[in-house]
């Protein structure tokens, strides 16, 4: 169990909870989260657990950020200061670490930003570029950590399109995170433009257990299938199936 | 002293947990989270004669107080589980159980003796193996159209007649809920030389993704399990161990030590945890103490004493 | 416009939204928090030939998302039900579904043909009736040592022909989902000339009071409703509307809209709401009016657009 | 919906919540509970409402008394103040209005004192018996109300019973609430002295509606069956089945 902090609404429907403690956890791994009422009470509904990247880290909290979708998320959005959670985790592979030498871009549309802010802070030379269809959100973190305020890129709006402004011939090496479709356009964008950047995408896939026991979070792979959960989250776009991504 | 040692046909366990089909993978991954040996035992993942890589589209919903799933039998293979998790299976100390699973007659018995041989052989060299077969008769029969295979006696008849032909390790058949008669299954499984009978695997449901306007699974239905279901299990545990003379090993829903007593009370020998896993990581170890501490505040010394006293 | 008007063997109901038998008794209590004139219809309680005191003992017990009751058919008997409800349930302006129940042969076939008379006679006079008959047979038999009616097709045959021989009232038949085979059971219905079936009706069920080390209900089973239900009791509604061509009339665990849709894109003609009556009394009002703003907001017309699509 | 004001432990598991809002009822009647997280998340687990009589009522809130006995009130107590409460109700007959001039007592055994307290106020001049078997609780909320402190009477501990020290003789009519096993003593005693005491006692059984709908609650009387929450929970002693009563 892990008290919260603060859960604060950051822009409609979207929230940032931070949750006291030393936590594990690397760029791109996720935590299971359940909100238990109480200490001791067994609540059954909802039952399971709920994937969410690790957004930020400190030596003494973790924090999270979330779009209320659902049950969950709206049960989580209710919670405030003091109420405790039960956090399980540091679980899945998380951002590769490459060399210093490559060039890197963070690449997020949406709620996909969440995981790229640790990121972020491991690439400090990296270049960002983040899309919303409405609000944006989570951008002042960016900027606080960035060396140079050139580094971060935003679109907004529903007529413009994160990957449109990405030029992946920049880059050797690019982590995104996002909708599917946003993924394979950036994928498909490399490809046209002949680029050789090598692109890793963070997905997403239901969940039971969250560490690879249910075999619940399958996709396909071009080796066969492989578990989001511990495989995953982040695979390189060749090896995923887009059509299978598209699945929930 | 309190004992939690159960027996199932001749196989002692340290206690009456078994960490259920499924929802455990090979232990592997529960392994890194505390130690498998406290455990009574572990049920592998549902095994099938040649790998399956499973269901494609969603394979898990959430429903009140439960979850449905279609993950539909991925598995590496018989082979590959004699050849790759078996080992480790046994080092984790707990009793180990293969859950077989078939997609019509053949499959279920060409596994059965592929299983079975290489136990055999494994123990001819001083090796531990497969101590119980837990046969999952609950798979959809490929050749006849998908109907399961667990819902009518008679076609589960055979199934249970042939492979116990062709297996010596003591063998457990897992009952459907979806049975048309859950007791003249057991009873049939009995008859046929079944050393124990467990129960309940997934009942047969559905979710609508109402904006899509199409089932949320590819499979049209998926299984539903957890603590929704309990009511339902234990009532047919309840039933099915009044009319059984083998010990009956039953699951459905567990989450707390308190739903343990009452299967037990009911008159399982032994208990099996799904979806709990999946709520709790840590469902086993918390559990196993659980119990122990429950029995010493309630001063009961074996669970004999409390076994199907209801 | 959208319209929410659904049809039942040629009655018309204003909406599909129906408050299920034994949650809503006569409609009293829910008629003094809100116009029951804005629903479907109204099934009564389960009424017997004569009046039934119930069962003794514990009657509820809350379960995970789910309840199970005892009530045992606590009713006043047809003929005070005739006397002191009908008029009243019929001022209700909602359609009056009578549901019969029995615990042998000879008391359903009595029972339905002293409503039959007594509406026959009614209607005579000029006065609104029941409109629907909902034949229950899931109640136990007593002749036969208490084995449910509605689990072997060819008993529950036996009742749905001799009702139906002595009433023209419209003829729901309400099945278990305790049957060994509920689409052969419905098919049965509709072959002997019901025309609907309702499904479905509470699950057998067990809790067990382990302080106590008894059954928490002195019939030592229950019946099991409410949301933890809902995916299973969708699936045999879904099975049952894809064999038939009588309406059906799909319940268990509509707790929302959404609830009500999944049911509707399984192929239910309309629907029942049962426990959620006790978690929200207002149930009936609030989903009658989601309902509607949910078909505006989706641009559905008509229900006919969406059911049975899945 | 209803606002919590306050929710306070006082006495080892045992609370008093205040609601706000101006709630219809009288002595002896109750309201069915429900706790759900947040408006519009429907959590079906806890499922059904929880009756409580009502403790105290004032021109803009409602007070409950309550022990900690299992989920349901487990996660009651959980509540903070500012978070909401499904509450409905009145329900019951409550207890009756005797005439001025009946000389009146009122006996609660453990919780049996949270109906007893609006009981207290409108009876004035009652004697009041209350007995608990570990702490006691609520005493000064009774004692405020009274006009002499000697009408209030108190046995404590496990070895005391509160039926020991109520002389029945000594009042035309006792209305009391407490454990069966108490209320059928505190008869037993009216019977076994040849008192013509009228014994009211508030019952309590499982419900599901509260409203007298789904017949869960009923339990046998002369009169044939009666629904504790619509025809009781105030029941005479005479009319009540003490074994049924025993059953929950
Ligand atoms: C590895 C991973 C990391 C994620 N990180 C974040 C993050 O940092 N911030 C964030 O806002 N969201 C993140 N998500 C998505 C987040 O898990 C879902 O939005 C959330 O589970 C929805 O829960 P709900 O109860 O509100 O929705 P409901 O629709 O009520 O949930 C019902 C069930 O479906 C599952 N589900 C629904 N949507 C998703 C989804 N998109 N992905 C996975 N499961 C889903 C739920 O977990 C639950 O089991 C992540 C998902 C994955 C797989
Ligand atoms: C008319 C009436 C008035 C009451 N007034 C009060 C009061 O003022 N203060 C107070 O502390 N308690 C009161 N009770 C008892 C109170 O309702 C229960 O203690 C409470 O429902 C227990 O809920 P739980 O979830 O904590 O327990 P659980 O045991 O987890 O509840 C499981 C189910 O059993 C029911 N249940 C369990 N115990 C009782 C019980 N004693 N009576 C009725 N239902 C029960 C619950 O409502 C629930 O449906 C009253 C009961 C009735 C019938
Ligand atoms: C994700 C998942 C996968 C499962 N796979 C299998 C399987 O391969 N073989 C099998 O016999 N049962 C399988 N089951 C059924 C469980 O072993 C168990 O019978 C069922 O879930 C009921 O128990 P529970 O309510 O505790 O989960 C599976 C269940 C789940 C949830
Ligand atoms: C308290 C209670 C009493 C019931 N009594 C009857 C009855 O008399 N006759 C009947 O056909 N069904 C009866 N039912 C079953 C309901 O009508 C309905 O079929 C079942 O509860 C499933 O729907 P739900 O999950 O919405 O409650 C009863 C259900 C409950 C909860
Ligand atoms: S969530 Fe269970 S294997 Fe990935
Ligand atoms: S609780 Fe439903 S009738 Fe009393």
């Amino acid at each position: 169990m892990a008290t919260i902090i603060s859960n604060i609404e950051v822009s409609p429907s979207v929230y940032v909870i931070k949750v006291a403690g030393q936590w594990a956890g690397a760029m791109g791994q996720f935590y299971m989260i359940r909100h238990r009422a109480t200490q001791g009470i067994a609540i059954t509904d909802p039952l399971l657990s709920r994937p969410l990247s690790i957004h930020d880290q400190g030596d003494d909290y973790i924090a999270f950020l979330y779009r209320v979708t659902g049950r969950g998320t709206a049960l989580l959005a209710s919670l405030s200061v003091g109420q405790e959670l039960q956090l399980s985790g540091p679980f899945g592979n998380g951002f590769p670490v490459v060399d210093p030498s490559e060039s890197v871009a963070l690449v997020g549309g949406g709620m996909g930003v969440a995981p790229l802010l640790l990121a972020a802070k491991h690439y400090r030379q990296a270049d960002i570029y983040v899309g919303f269809n409405h609000h944006s959100f989570a951008v002042e973190s960016f900027e606080q950590i960035l060396q140079d305020s050139q580094q971060i890129h935003i679109t907004q709006g529903q007529h413009t399109n994160i990957v449109d402004i990405v030029d992946p011939r920049l880059y050797s090496v690019i982590m995104a995170c996002g909708p599917a479709g946003m993924l394979q356009a950036l994928a498909t964008k490399i490809k046209s433009l002949h680029a050789r950047t090598l692109l890793y995408i963070s997905t997403e896939k239901r969940m039971a257990c969250g560490i690879g026991a249910c075999l619940t979070c399958s996709i396909q792979t071009v080796n066969g299938n492989a578990r989001v959960c511990k495989e995953g989250p982040v695979f390189t776009a060749e090896e995923v199936n887009w059509n299978d991504l598209s699945h929930m | 002293m309190t004992s939690l040692i159960c027996n199932l046909a001749g196989v002692a366990l340290r206690n009456p947990i078994i960490m259920a089909s499924g929802t455990f993978g090979f232990g592997r991954e529960y392994g890194e989270l505390y130690d498998l040996s406290i455990l009574g035992g572990i049920a592998s993942k549902g095994l099938t004669l040649h790998p399956r890589s499973g269901n494609t589209g969603c394979r898990v919903q959430e429903t009140p107080s439960g979850m449905m799933n279609s993950v539909g039998l991925e598995n590496p293979g018989i082979t590959s589980f004699l050849e790759n998790e078996l080992d480790h299976m046994v080092a984790s100390g707990a009793v180990v159980i293969a859950n077989l699973g078939g997609a019509h007659l053949e499959e279920y018995v060409t596994g059965a003796a592929q299983i079975s041989e290489s136990c055999d052989l494994r123990q001819r060299q001083g090796q531990k193996a497969v101590d119980l077969l837990e046969l999952n008769i609950s798979c959809p029969n490929v050749k006849e159209g998908g109907i399961q295979f667990g819902v009518d006696t008679e076609v589960a008849r055979q199934i249970v007649r042939e492979v116990r032909q062709v297996t010596r390790i003591p063998l457990i058949v897992k009952l459907s809920p979806n049975a048309q008669d859950i007791v003249a299954m057991a009873y049939m499984c009995e008859q046929e030389g079944a050393d124990a009978v467990s129960l309940v695997n997934t009942f047969s449901a559905m979710k609508i993704d109402i904006a899509q306007r199409r089932s949320a699974f590819q499979n049209t239905y998926a299984g539903l399990s957890g603590p929704a279901i309990k009511p339902i299990a234990l009532r047919m545990v309840h039933q099915v161990s009044q009319a059984l003379s083998i010990p009956v090993i039953g699951m459905g829903g567990i989450s707390s030590v308190e739903d343990m007593i009452e299967y037990i009370m009911a008159g399982a020998e032994a208990v099996q945890i799904g979806t709990y896993n999946f709520v709790n990581l840590h469902a086993g170890e918390e559990l196993v103490s659980g119990l122990t501490a429950w029995m010493e505040k309630e001063k009961v010394q074996s669970l004999d004493e409390i076994r199907g006293i209801v």
